[in-house]
């Protein structure tokens, strides 16, 4: 086994069974890897800056965090309301209040450099260029152990349409942060895209260490009482359980065509549905909205990973990834090796 | 339950923790008064103005989704006992009020700052609208307790809705009023604050953002520079909690605070209206 | 007020006030018009033929109904199982079991002339040429009040893309069955179109009366003990309360644009649903999945609708229709002008 | 409630029922007997076999979104009650074996076909899995009551898991098979059938589908021609229940057939295994 990221997260107690191995690596041909002791990640808007959740739950024990979403100058973000609960989700516009990356920069990553867990930065932008030059400050960081990249953002020059809706734009932003730092590279990828699989492939072409999938859906809901959009911006990013199957559909998909890591999102809110991700075919999973509920879900879904492992006999968590497709799926180096 | 949620909860990091229904009693009009048993240590964290994000579904359901925030209304460190007073309301706060003794509720708390007294205040004016009457009643213990002086305003939309005066210390001076007359003063229960003014020391509020609006109009001309100073709790959607979303944020004179952690008190002169 | 497409649905007793005005006509461009006594419909794949509801809620109340997916030849659908419950949604891949166009012609029609309530046939083909054959053939028929284009279908020619993701495909498809019908011509949205609103302009100007949005969005579940897709299908159609969010965005962007009626769906479940709806700019909404959980469901809202009406002064329903929007939706004539 | 629907309620045309539940209690192993009033109407339509779809969620909530469907174990027209054993396994019936005294349950029923005795039939064998017991002990009562002779077979995984023999008629021969031998014979129930075989004119089944994969297997020597005729109860995740939506279909040798309105029991030999 190659050497984590970061030291492992629990000393193993003498008594212990050896384990099994819950350990991935989301950049494998990178040489400064992204090395994770399991595949659990909180997700990015749904962790802060991970500050949020230390008072709260043991932050160290996670696979990794994603920062909330960094722009290249501060944000206030959007009027209130700025959330609206749906049918077994809820919808956000928060309109991506942030310190901005030189915010970000003076605060957290000498905190992050002491930490074990990888924290692993998101970007917005609204140009190619805006995205690399926000990749290359982060480059020289410390304490900051990849770039995950938000697509699902106006392309200004473009006339507002979606990066991420477009192989060709989301490849061209992902080529130019790629030239911008040797950093592991996530590029979190748009459920708009008429056919996801394609933007897919694009960025893995473009040079993307793995692909991050789904992003919020764009919905909406009326007050009836004012007749009005109940967020101030109208519509909204829809999360959680609500739109678990089209994620997992998009996520079956991907995995199915591509062969960087994949990490999958989506209304994960359990170890069952964390499971059910990792054999459509995702390496590590990332969970938003379910932690507002539960902060503690992502340390149980840790556990309950490793304790369905023991009851099912599998010793390494790749020999799940994918294990949905009848015909499998292309073989990814993010796990290691099963023994034969 | 996981090894790993039980140790974080030895630990006492996690802030989600169960509660036991030990009583239903209805109160003030359709609400209904909660007792739940907590930990003790969680007691002892219970400040006036904090509050508990209650998940309001049974096991196994995702609908509704988000935790409902409820302040604490009586707190009873010994009996590792809280009160919540529950207006039935939308569907969270009907579902809890349907709870039985002996269900087990999932509570995230004690969350959000408090109202503060300040050491020299002796005349505290509490003006409450409805169900915003909760985190006030605490408040208006604690000051008795420390032997201040405590005028209790309450506005409902008729006597009914109005919270029987035995919730109160008797040291307390309790005024209503009501809209339609049924008891008290007829009309807005910021008609009466003038009268208090030039009294008080300090001024608490809660309840819905119109009368914090009326509440700082009647306010304007009667008060010397920023004095009294004004607490408002600031009620809104949430859904962490914690500080991590930004869903919930109250615009301020120094920027956008998130009413779960850096609230839901704020000082009235502090929020941009 | 023209005269309604089949009789009122409920004769008023004599001691009723005069009532809110809730008909909507759906085709107001087409000499056939689509009268409907109110705007709640039963969608498709949701009602059967009608029939399998005429003994359990009294069908003739409705606004009208919509067939079960009809293609050209009978199927037999996919193999078991089929359904599969998500949070607050259902997963569905009936594989559009059908008895094909001939089938239908032979049972239903004549009963369908008999009944005051609209019966709409919804139609699915693989090709341009099997959308307008079958709309010819609907197009003699007694009883049928107006066809629902089912465009979320792959196009075999174009080596399965579905026509709905498309404008250029689907105003083929629209014109093509204009050109072999004269009934109202509702065009059914996929919700998987990357520009929804490009779609519905598209349709409109290839000559449909009315579009209807939104169809499922493609969605999958895995059974994790089995380690495979639960539906055999692997992926199917989410529909229900979890995806109401996205339907909504979508009917407001559509009905902001376009000067045909909009008949918005998705996740409908209660009055306030509706209206939400209305106010977003539906003319008229379809209940699909509720209608299964509540078969009475369309006849509640239909009377909610009413006693909101009521309460809020509203006479003619035209007046709600668009309200969310702060600065107004197209004019369109599906319903009667308010009187000034 | 709106006028329309009580309209249809009395028109006789909706089978969205309301169901008071009277009574709970403990049945075999941890599966739980929920007694229900429902119109006397309504009881009186029950056969064995037939099933009512059930909401299993608090009001206001959508997920679980469908309705489950439960077999009527016991049906009393004169007190207008039915009964459900109900086997907790996931969240519906998790959700209603929580239910109490009082609860209001909503219903659509009753609904499917249900099994037929053939008029010369003297001689019925019934064999049930599990939870499967329930439509089979509707059915060996009234088979019973008409005078006719019943074996019933009883499969579960141990001692603990088999109904109490006080919920048959006396008049009926129960033998039961455990997997662990605890009780009866150890292994399959259908292990029991071959002795039966030759003495049935029809044989009834409910359980899960290996159930009769194995009994199909087993039966297929010992059978002259199709007698006896085997009518089994198929098992489907069902969304309407009114056979509009297709999610529910049995391949059979006629073509696909709903299994809420053509089912649940079909012919054995009608079935495509
Ligand atoms: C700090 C604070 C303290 C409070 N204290 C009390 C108290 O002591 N007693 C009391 O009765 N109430 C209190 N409330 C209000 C309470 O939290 C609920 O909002 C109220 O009970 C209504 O919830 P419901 O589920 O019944 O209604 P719903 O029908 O769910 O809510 C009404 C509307 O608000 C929306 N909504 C509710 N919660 C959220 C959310 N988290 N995110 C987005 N939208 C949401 C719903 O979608 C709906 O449109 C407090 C609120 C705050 C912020
Ligand atoms: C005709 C008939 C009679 C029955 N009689 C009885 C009885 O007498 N007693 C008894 O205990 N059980 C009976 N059942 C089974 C019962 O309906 C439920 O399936 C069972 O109680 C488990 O449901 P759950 O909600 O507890 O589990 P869940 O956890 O919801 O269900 C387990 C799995 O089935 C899926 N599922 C459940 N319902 C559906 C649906 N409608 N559509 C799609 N997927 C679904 C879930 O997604 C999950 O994967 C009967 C079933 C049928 C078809
Ligand atoms: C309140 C909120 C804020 C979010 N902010 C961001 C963000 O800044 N950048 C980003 O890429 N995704 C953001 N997301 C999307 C989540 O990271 C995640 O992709 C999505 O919510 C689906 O996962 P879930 O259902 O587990 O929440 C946000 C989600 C929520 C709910
Ligand atoms: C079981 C099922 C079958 C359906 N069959 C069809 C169909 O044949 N043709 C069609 O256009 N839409 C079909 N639909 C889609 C519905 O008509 C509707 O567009 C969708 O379900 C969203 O609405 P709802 O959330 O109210 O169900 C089907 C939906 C379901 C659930
Ligand atoms: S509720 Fe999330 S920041 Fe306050
Ligand atoms: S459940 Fe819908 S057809 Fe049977």
């Amino acid at each position: 086994m190659t050497t984590m990221w970061k030291g492992p997260s629990r000393v193993p107690e003498p008594e212990d069974p050896p384990g099994p191995d819950l350990s991935v690596d989301l950049a494998p041909g990178n040489p400064r890897e992204l090395r994770l002791t399991n595949p659990v990640i909180a997700a990015s808007g749904c962790f802060g800056y991970g500050l949020e959740y230390a008072g709260v739950i043991d932050v160290q024990t996670l696979g990794a965090f994603v920062s909330k979403g960094i722009t290249r100058r501060p944000r206030s973000g959007n009027p209130m309301p700025r959330i609206a609960e749906t049918p077994a989700g809820m919808l956000n516009a928060i309109g991506l209040q942030n310190p901005g990356i030189a915010g970000l920069i003076r605060k957290y990553p000498r905190i992050w450099e002491t930490w074990r867990v990888p924290a692993i930065v998101n970007i917005s932008a609204e140009s190619v260029e805006e995205y690399a030059e926000m990749a290359a400050i982060l480059d020289e960081q410390p304490g900051i152990a990849g770039i995950e990249v938000n697509v699902s953002c106006p392309n200004v020059a473009r006339g507002g349409y979606c990066f991420g809706w477009d192989p060709g734009m989301s490849a061209e932003v992902t080529a130019a942060v790629r030239a911008a730092t040797t950093l592991p590279l996530l590029v979190k990828l748009s459920p708009g895209a008429v056919d996801i699989v394609s933007v897919a492939l694009a960025v893995e072409e473009a040079g993307a260490d793995a692909v991050s999938l789904i992003n919020t859906l764009v919905g909406m809901a009326i007050d009836t009482r004012r007749r009005r959009p109940v967020l101030a911006n109208a519509t909204g990013g829809l999360s959680g359980p609500a739109i678990k199957p089209v994620a997992l559909r998009m996520v079956y998909q991907v995995a199915g065509s591509v062969r960087i890591p994949v990490v999958g999102m989506g209304g994960i809110s359990s170890t069952e549905d964390a499971l059910e991700f990792l054999m459509a075919g995702a390496s590590a999973i990332e969970i938003g909205t379910a932690i507002f509920v539960q902060p503690s879900l992502p340390l149980e879904v840790i556990a309950g990973l490793e304790v369905w492992m023991r009851a099912q006999g599998v010793e390494n968590l790749g020999e799940v990834v994918g294990a949905a497709h009848p015909a499998g799926i292309p073989l990814r180096r993010s796990h290691a090796q099963v023994a034969s | 339950m996981s090894g790993v949620q039980g140790a974080l909860v030895h630990h006492g990091r996690s802030r989600e923790i169960e509660g036991d229904v030990v009583a239903l009693e209805p109160a003030m009009g359709d609400s209904t008064l909660l007792t739940v048993r907590v930990p003790s240590a969680v007691a002892a964290e219970i400040r006036p103005g904090r509050f508990f994000d209650i998940l309001c579904r049974p096991d196994g359901s995702s609908d509704p989704l988000l935790r409902r925030p409820y302040s604490v209304f009586a707190s009873d460190p010994a009996r590792a006992e809280l009160q919540f007073l529950v207006r039935p309301y939308g569907r969270g706060s009907a579902w809890l009020a349907r709870r039985r003794r002996g269900d087990v509720l999932d509570l995230l708390g004690p969350l959000g700052n408090a109202y503060t007294l300040d050491p020299g205040a002796r005349h505290l004016l509490m003006v409450a609208g409805g169900v915003g009457v909760a985190p006030l009643v605490l408040l208006a213990r604690e000051a008795v307790a420390s032997g201040r002086n405590v005028v209790f305003l309450l506005g409902a939309a008729d006597a009914s809705g109005l919270l029987a005066a035995g919730h109160l210390p008797s040291a307390v001076e309790y005024v209503v009023a009501t809209d339609d007359g049924s008891k008290g003063h007829r009309g807005f229960v910021t008609d009466l604050v003038p009268d208090y003014v030039r009294w008080a020391d300090q001024v608490f509020a809660c309840g819905p953002e119109p009368m914090y609006r009326s509440l700082r109009n009647g306010l304007l001309p009667l008060r010397i520079g920023n004095r009294p100073r004004v607490q408002v709790s600031m009620e809104r959607e949430m859904a962490c909690g914690l500080g991590a979303c930004l869903g919930c944020v109250v615009e301020t004179k120094r920027g956008m605070r998130t009413s779960c952690v850096e609230g839901p008190v704020f000082d009235m002169d502090d929020v941009r209206w």
